[in-house]
């Protein structure tokens, strides 16, 4: 019991640059793009939010920074794939590539610096046993994720809006028929999820580890791409998995403190095996998938032919 | 009286084309004004051009008198242009009520939307139910949803593109119902369609199109079939000859054939049950989305789900037989799509030869033969006469007709016993239309059995020997096309006939 | 002065960063090249990976004039070996492997010296008579401190248990303060690490817990969690050979270096740490260094109850396949 | 104000100049970086782009990182031809390397090796690989589980596999508890083919693929069914080509090329089974396979290419003081400016207010 409470933080902790990730690769799926520059995204983030960070010492003004750097390269992807038409796998990969080494670059004379990471609490509520230190003891930005979360579902089911992406992502023709400026659109759910991209890598560097260290991002923009399939697009099924996969590492740790006799690098295999077969589960049902899913996700539309 | 919209020397010049060369035309309050050409003419791309979805190079564009630029659709809307597309503008997976409010403006509330989709029904009759996904409706619901769309707008001008190609004949009546009640009280309608016959029941204006001009402006009741065909297309279109023949044994039947969905967005099919002979021509008529993708994918064998016995080639159970094995045993097929399906775009025309000429002289050894496809394809493109460059040529490079006749070329050179047709003369303009009709009423004279699944009631009617109609799934009687009229198999189109095959009360298809 | 000054080239496998491994590396370099002022011209590639390309990197500083390179990974041992017998005029210094040649020398120190005298640190203050322990891969040198630590901690604590966490990375921030969490979730109230970053320190400041420091001392990042810091020192050895290839007398041997010879330390002790606690690790320190006291002497036994050793002191080929958790370790050697 | 207009037909200029030119946007690139960090920008882009080849040691280095990347995008090129999207080569490299090592492990006795015994060992490393994609095939084809995700998560999977076995089961008995397997002995290193270097036959191996993946694509009817897959999934139906045919072989040959790669990796230059075998050779193939154009002859020019950037940033790092990072950032912006390039396939520049 007693080892819960941290459990439970540790694997929220985890799972949140997961979920700031993937719901914003929603969104931006949803205008029917995908984006496999999100671990790239993450990365330049990650560095330019610690960068802003150190040097000003605001770690709010660090989550701006990695959010406006994400939405810049979201901004560059959405000029290849939505102005240029190039294949949104190949540039996705590019840019996953290209931040790789750009944030390594930029980060060099920042690796070993350190933030003094705080603690935070909600009132009150960090005070409940066991609970509140599972819960209430986090960083703002959980919580936030939290907010966007809600207010994605709100945004995708009850506004204009998200009625108006989720049509571009079933018919980007029938919308532009409809006077809807799909690129723009599509401009806007990718910048989105380049700033939530943004806020993960940064959430890695500012209150993760909290440190700047190259290929700190270490994957975790893949998985949030799994995330969204497994999720079926569906913002709080985003959280569950989120949490979920987090929960997993934290528990392969436990395992291993509690003397299991497991090898160690099978117990870290977990997270990954977990994901294939939730991924193999959800895709079983191929109808579902397709009522779901944005109907011309990843094919390029062209409004002047 | 103030014109409602003039255009002045609207000019539209695509890379390929001129889809709009000077194109002049004046609608009136309360007219009802057919636009009529045939296909290619630049018909939609003048509409799309109207309602500001696509920009025109030139010209002058008069609203009520005063001249305006319309920059996108939503400015067309508050101007009082509404649209109807001719590829529906819908969404599958939204509900009707979010299908509408995106064309609304946004100042309308998705709460308020149902209450108005609710008077609009009642005022002219269009029922819908706002919660219903769109993938659930029929295409006359899915039409309804446009129109109903269109109309919140309170359109003075309101642009149908080419309504009823999807329609059945009853319910054609009805829209054209509606569509005198909207004249009636003044509101201008630029009615799109090749129908002769429509236009002359329906409009009191007609601007003809040819090749992106306009070669003359009418009044349709005035006109006869013959001279707006001249107009239209400069000629009469050539008479095809069609001769009573005995046809022979079965060659292909289906016997008590059903089939669950293989995707939400399918259709079952349910107790199918026909035959077809050597030497005929069966005709299936239907509203597309009736279940004919999911005969045709049954019969071609590219779904293998059907029970063995339920498809006889032959005399021999082939329900698990493979697309391969049924075409090299003489089942050919000619897919409605052309571009995608019949024929790789990015390949050459020769390339395209192997998707259904796999035999021994084109593949040797594991290895194309490149002499061998080469030269067979210059065979089509010669004696089909297809417009091409070469057999090098790629097939995104031809125009859809002369696709369709060199894929109907390749299927019927490889001499097949049954050859399945989809839709052989969508979108092909008349000459060629009539070309590619007379070379299947040919094979059907040298004795292969022919299956064509059409839209196009005329068409069934001038090639077919029997016709047989699929509705929702099922599908009817068969009936002499001697003794069948075009209201009885509009009525079985309804998915409503009694087991002797007579009409019985109407109902709307179902897609 | 008109001598050529020598050049000595050093092969990092990480980033230089501010701590750590390759950290500890450079300030040697920079030591030795303050030793001997322009007699030695030094060059670095750092972030080398443990690859194939390992060896064209070794083979380009020697082609490129290097008379003396350090290849400081355990992974660079067979590379250097087969640039070694292409350049044999050129003198190598591999870092923690066992393989010599007639112009390879091998280095390492006994790191496990120092984590037996801070596991006596962690013995007397820790209150749930737990600490935690994140390894990087169970090879021996880990389990070498590993075990130290523990027998340190049991030395003064005979109650207490060490539990271990594998990252299965030298240098992943990220894992290794998750993996820190997790031990101290589990009652750990002193955390350590065999891991390259700071990140285990900076998790158990922020708990409020206890850390012992690995490679270099972390004050700045736990000044209040610090206890005490494991470290490592390499200018005196670096300039040793140096000055050896200068005057013609460098010998390939494998060193292997203690407290005694200033290789290792325990050193940058926290405020909680008590004079009296700081007296006993003194003494204790005095004892390693005369030799009196090793931190396995038998008899020794393993957490399955195995007695490795009877009486006597482990001998270095006995630390060298070193394969086993000693008593007080919770668990199982994962690869066993 | 300079603007797109589409081309009526593609044209086939730019398709076969498009890749020179991104090489040159590339380089354009690199000096507008050189000169922000203040270096010498026609200096540093010769140690990129010509130190490397300066003599017959630097070619063979070339060769040695061009052999892996060939093989693997050889079988990417054919693979995404199919429209099936590997991205897991690197993990498909690491189990090749697995089986090829734990082949010779079970036969090495010291004075063996040879012909036969490396052909085994080295069709080990095919199997390993093929395998390991069978994984992702099969998931996909009989659950339809995303292969770019599964095949992705596969590469975390099999480099812990590697550790896990190199700390276990494959670990050289006589290594102090290290890491590593024994050091194959000498029967079972591939041959050299240029003396007195380290280029390996491995690259041999890549070139004969490359020819024999062009012939598949170019002239076979099983390739040409395979590439209908791609294009037309809809007509490959029609056609009554397998999509699951295209799927596996698409899999199996990119998934047994990688895992070849990974054998000649440990039988060429690496020598034994470390917990590193790759610097990212399979991630980087799919770089080179887009180069290439999924061309298998393409992609000889492509890897060439990304072999030398490599070498190059290694290069700049001791010559230049560049950190190792521009390695990434140029394999990048060599993408990018070859997707921006590819505009101009299909679109024409033309000036216009
Ligand atoms: N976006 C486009 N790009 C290039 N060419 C186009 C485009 N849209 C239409 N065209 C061409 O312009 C011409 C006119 O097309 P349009 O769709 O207006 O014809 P239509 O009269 O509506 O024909 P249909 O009866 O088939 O609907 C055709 O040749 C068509 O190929
Ligand atoms: N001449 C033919 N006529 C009709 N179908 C054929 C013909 N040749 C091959 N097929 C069909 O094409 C499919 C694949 O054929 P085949 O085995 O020859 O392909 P392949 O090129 O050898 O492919 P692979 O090398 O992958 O096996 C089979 O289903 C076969 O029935
Ligand atoms: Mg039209
Ligand atoms: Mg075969």
């Amino acid at each position: 019991m007693d080892a819960l409470a941290p459990l439970v933080a540790s694997a929220i902790i985890a799972g949140t640059p997961l979920m700031l990730a993937a719901l914003g690769l929603l969104v931006n799926e949803k205008s029917g793009v995908i984006n496999l520059g999100s671990e790239g995204m993450m990365l330049m983030a990650a560095v330019i939010g610690f960068a802003i960070a150190v040097d000003t010492g605001s770690v709010g003004l660090g989550f701006i920074g990695g959010a406006a750097a994400g939405a810049v390269l979201a901004g560059f992807f959405a000029w290849l794939t939505v102005w240029l038409g190039a294949n949104q796998i190949a540039t996705g990969l590019a840019l996953s590539l290209f931040g790789a080494g750009a944030s390594a670059y930029l980060g060099i004379g920042y690796v070993g610096k350190t933030l003094q990471s705080s603690g935070f609490g909600i009132p009150f509520l960090q005070d409940i046993p066991v609970l509140g230190e599972a819960v209430f003891r986090h960083h703002p930005m959980v919580y936030l994720s939290w907010v966007l979360c809600f207010a994605i579902v709100w945004l995708l089911n009850r506004t204009r809006a998200g009625l108006i992406l989720r049509s571009v992502g079933e018919s980007p023709t029938s919308a532009h028929s409809l006077g809807y400026n799909v690129r723009h659109i599509r401009l806007g759910a990718l910048l989105f999820g380049g700033a939530c991209c943004g806020l993960a890598g940064a959430f890695m560097s500012l209150v993760y580890t909290p440190m700047w260290v190259e290929g700190m991002v270490a994957g975790r923009g893949w998985i949030a791409l799994a995330l969204t399939t497994f999720a079926t697009w569906r913002p709080v099924r985003v959280l569950a998995g989120a949490y979920l996969f987090g929960g997993i590492t934290i528990l392969s740790y436990h395992m291993q403190a509690l003397g299991v006799p497991i090898a160690s690098q099978l117990l870290s295999m977990l997270p990954y095996l977990a994901t294939i077969l939730v991924l193999v589960l959800i895709s079983r049902n191929a109808g579902w998938i397709r009522l779901n899913m944005p109907a011309s996700l990843g094919k390029n539309f062209n409004p002047n032919s | 009286m103030t014109t409602r919209l003039a255009l002045k020397q609207i000019t539209k010049q695509y890379p390929a084309v001129v889809a709009n060369d000077n194109v002049d035309l004046t609608v009136l309050p309360g007219e009802i004004h057919a636009v009529l050409g045939e296909n290619g003419a630049g018909k939609s791309t003048l509409m799309k051009i109207i309602y500001g979805v696509t920009k025109p190079d030139s010209g002058q564009m008069f609203w009520n008198g005063q001249e305006m630029r319309i920059s996108s659709p939503s400015a067309a809307r508050e101007l009082g242009i509404g649209m109807v597309f001719q590829h529906f503008s819908l969404f599958d997976t939204l509900t009707v009520a979010e299908n509408i409010a995106l064309g609304l403006p946004s100042t309308i509330r998705l709460d308020d939307i149902e209450n108005r989709i609710a008077d609009t029904a009642r005022q002219y009759g269009l029922d819908l139910e706002p919660q219903r996904h769109v993938h659930t409706l029929s295409v006359g619901e899915c039409q309804r949803v446009e129109i109903v769309r269109a109309l919140l707008g309170r359109p003075q001008l309101l642009i149908l593109d080419e309504p009823t190609s999807v329609l059945t004949p009853q319910a054609v009546d009805k829209l054209f119902e509606t569509l005198r009640k909207l004249a009636n009280e003044g509101c201008s309608i630029l009615y799109i369609s090749h129908k002769l016959d429509e236009i002359r029941a329906l409009c009191h204006t007609c601007t003809v199109m040819r090749g992106g001009k306009v070669t003359g402006v009418c009044d349709p009741r005035n006109e006869t079939d013959a001279s707006l065909s001249r107009l239209m297309i400069g000629t009469e279109p050539p008479a095809i000859t069609h001769n009573e023949r005995p046809a022979g044994e079965a060659r292909l039947s289906v016997q008590r054939l059903s089939l669950p969905k293989a995707h939400p967005f399918a259709t079952e099919l349910d107790d199918i049950d026909f035959e077809v002979r050597a030497g005929e021509i069966l005709g299936v008529a239907g509203v597309s989305g009736n279940g004919q993708q999911e005969l045709l994918a049954v019969l071609s064998g590219e779904d293998t789900r059907a029970p063995r016995t339920a498809l006889v080639f032959d005399g021999r159970p082939i329900g698990d037989k493979s697309t391969a094995w049924r075409r090299a045993h003489g089942i050919g097929v000619v897919p409605e799509e052309r571009l995608g399906r019949g024929a790789v775009p990015e390949l050459s025309l020769a390339h395209n030869m192997l998707l259904s000429h796999q035999t021994r002289a084109t593949v040797s050894k594991g290895l194309v033969n490149r002499g061998a496809i080469q030269s067979l394809a210059a065979g089509i493109i010669q004696r089909f006469k297809v417009k091409a460059p070469g057999a090098q040529a790629i097939a995104a490079s031809l125009s859809g007709g002369n696709l369709q006749k060199y894929i109907v070329g390749r299927e019927v050179t490889r001499n097949p016993k049954v050859l399945l047709v989809a839709q052989p003369t969508w979108g092909v303009d008349v000459g060629a239309a009539a070309q590619i009709r007379s070379e299947l009423l040919a094979l059907r004279d040298a004795g292969c059995a022919l299956l064509i699944i059409s839209e196009e009631l005329d068409e069934l009617f001038e090639i077919s020997d029997r016709l047989v109609v699929l509705a929702k799934g099922r599908m009817s009687p068969s009936i002499k096309t001697s003794q069948a009229s075009q209201d009885l198999i509009g009525q079985w189109m309804s998915g409503l006939w009694d087991s002797t095959g007579a009409p019985a009360g109407t109902e709307e298809p179902v897609c | 002065a008109d001598q050529e000054p020598l050049k000595v080239g050093f092969v990092y496998v990480s980033p230089i960063g501010e701590a750590g491994w390759t950290w500890q590396q450079d300030l040697g370099r920079k030591e030795m090249e303050k030793n001997l002022g322009d007699k030695v011209k030094t060059q670095y590639v750092e972030d080398v990976p443990e690859s194939a390309d390992a060896e064209r990197v070794i083979r380009d500083l020697a082609q490129q004039g290097n008379k003396l390179i350090f290849s400081t990974s355990f992974g660079f041992m067979n590379p250097t070996l087969k640039v070694a017998r292409q350049f044999p005029d050129v003198k190598f210094v591999h870092s923690t492997g066992y393989k010599t040649a007639p112009n390879v020398a091998t280095t390492n120190a006994r790191f496990y010296e120092a984590r037996y005298l801070s596991g006596i640190i962690a013995g007397k203050m820790t209150e749930s008579n737990v600490a935690g322990y994140v390894g990087a891969f169970p090879i021996p040198e880990v389990l070498q401190g590993i075990n130290a630590f523990t027998r340190g901690m049991r030395s003064v604590n005979p109650n207490a248990e060490v539990r271990v966490i594998w990252v299965n990375s030298w240098f992943d921030p990220g894992k290794e303060r998750d993996a820190a969490l997790a031990l101290m979730g589990q009652g750990a109230d002193i955390v350590t690490h065999h891991t390259d970053s700071t990140a285990t320190v900076q998790a158990a400041e922020e708990k409020g817990k206890y850390a012992i420091a690995y490679h270099s001392d972390m004050k700045q990042f736990g000044p209040k969690a610090q206890l005490a810091a494991v470290t490592h020192h390499w200018g005196k050895y670096f300039t040793k050979e140096a000055q050896d290839v200068l005057n013609g007398t460098w010998k390939s041997d494998s060193t292997w270096g203690g407290i005694k010879d200033d290789m290792v330390a325990l050193e940058g002790f926290g405020p909680a740490v008590s004079d009296d606690l700081k007296k006993l690790v003194a003494d204790k320190q005095a004892e390693i260094v005369a030799g009196t006291l090793s931190p396995f002497t038998g008899p020794v036994k393993d957490n399955q109850g195995k007695v490795q050793l009877e009486s006597g002191v482990i001998d270095d080929a006995g630390l060298n396949k070193m394969n086993y958790y000693v008593e007080g370790v919770v668990g199982q050697l994962p690869t066993k | 104000m300079l603007r797109l207009e589409p081309r009526t037909k593609p044209s086939l200029l730019m398709a076969w100049f498009s890749p020179v030119l991104a090489v040159l946007l590339t380089m354009a690139c690199g000096v507008l970086l050189f000169v922000a960090v203040g270096k010498d920008p026609f200096a540093s882009l010769a140690v990129f782009f010509l130190e490397p080849i300066k003599d017959l040691q630097g070619w063979a280095e070339v060769g040695i990182k061009v052999a892996p990347l060939l093989l693997i995008s050889v079988g990417l090129a054919i693979c995404f031809r199919a429209n099936v999207f590997n991205i897991g080569a690197e993990g498909q490299l690491v189990t090749g390397a697995i089986a090829a090592g734990a082949a010779i492990l079970y036969f090495d006795d010291g004075g063996n090796g040879g012909f036969w015994l490396m052909s085994i060992a080295l069709l080990a490393g095919v199997a390993g690989g093929a395998g390991w994609a069978a994984i992702t095939a099969w998931l996909r084809d009989r659950f339809n589980a995303n292969e770019i995700l599964v095949s992705l998560m596969l590469v975390y999977v099999a480099e812990l596999l590697l550790s896990y076995l190199v700390h276990g089961a494959l670990m050289d008995p006589d290594g102090f508890g290290f890491p590593q397997s024994r050091l194959f002995s000498e029967g079972f290193l591939l041959p050299m083919v240029l003396p007195g270097t380290r280029l390996h036959i491995g690259i041999v191996l890549a070139v004969i693929a490359a020819v024999l993946g062009w012939l598949y694509l170019a002239r076979s009817f099983s390739g040409f069914k395979l590439r209908v897959g791609g294009l037309a999934p809809l007509a490959a139906r029609y056609a009554g080509f397998s999509s699951r045919r295209s799927l596996w072989t698409g899999m199996l040959v990119s998934g047994g090329l990688a895992g070849l790669a990974g054998a000649c990796e440990v039988m060429g230059p690496v020598g034994q089974l470390t917990p590193t075998i790759s610097p990212g050779y399979g991630f980087a193939a799919i770089i080179v396979a887009f180069v290439g154009r999924l061309h298998p002859i393409g992609v000889i020019f492509s890897s060439f290419i990304m072999a030398l950037l490599y070498i190059g940033g290694e290069l700049s790092q001791s010559r230049l003081g560049m950190p190792s990072a521009i390695t990434g950032i140029f394999q990048g912006i060599l993408l990018f400016s070859l997707l921006i390039c590819d505009v101009l396939i299909q679109n024409k520049l033309r000036w216009r207010k």
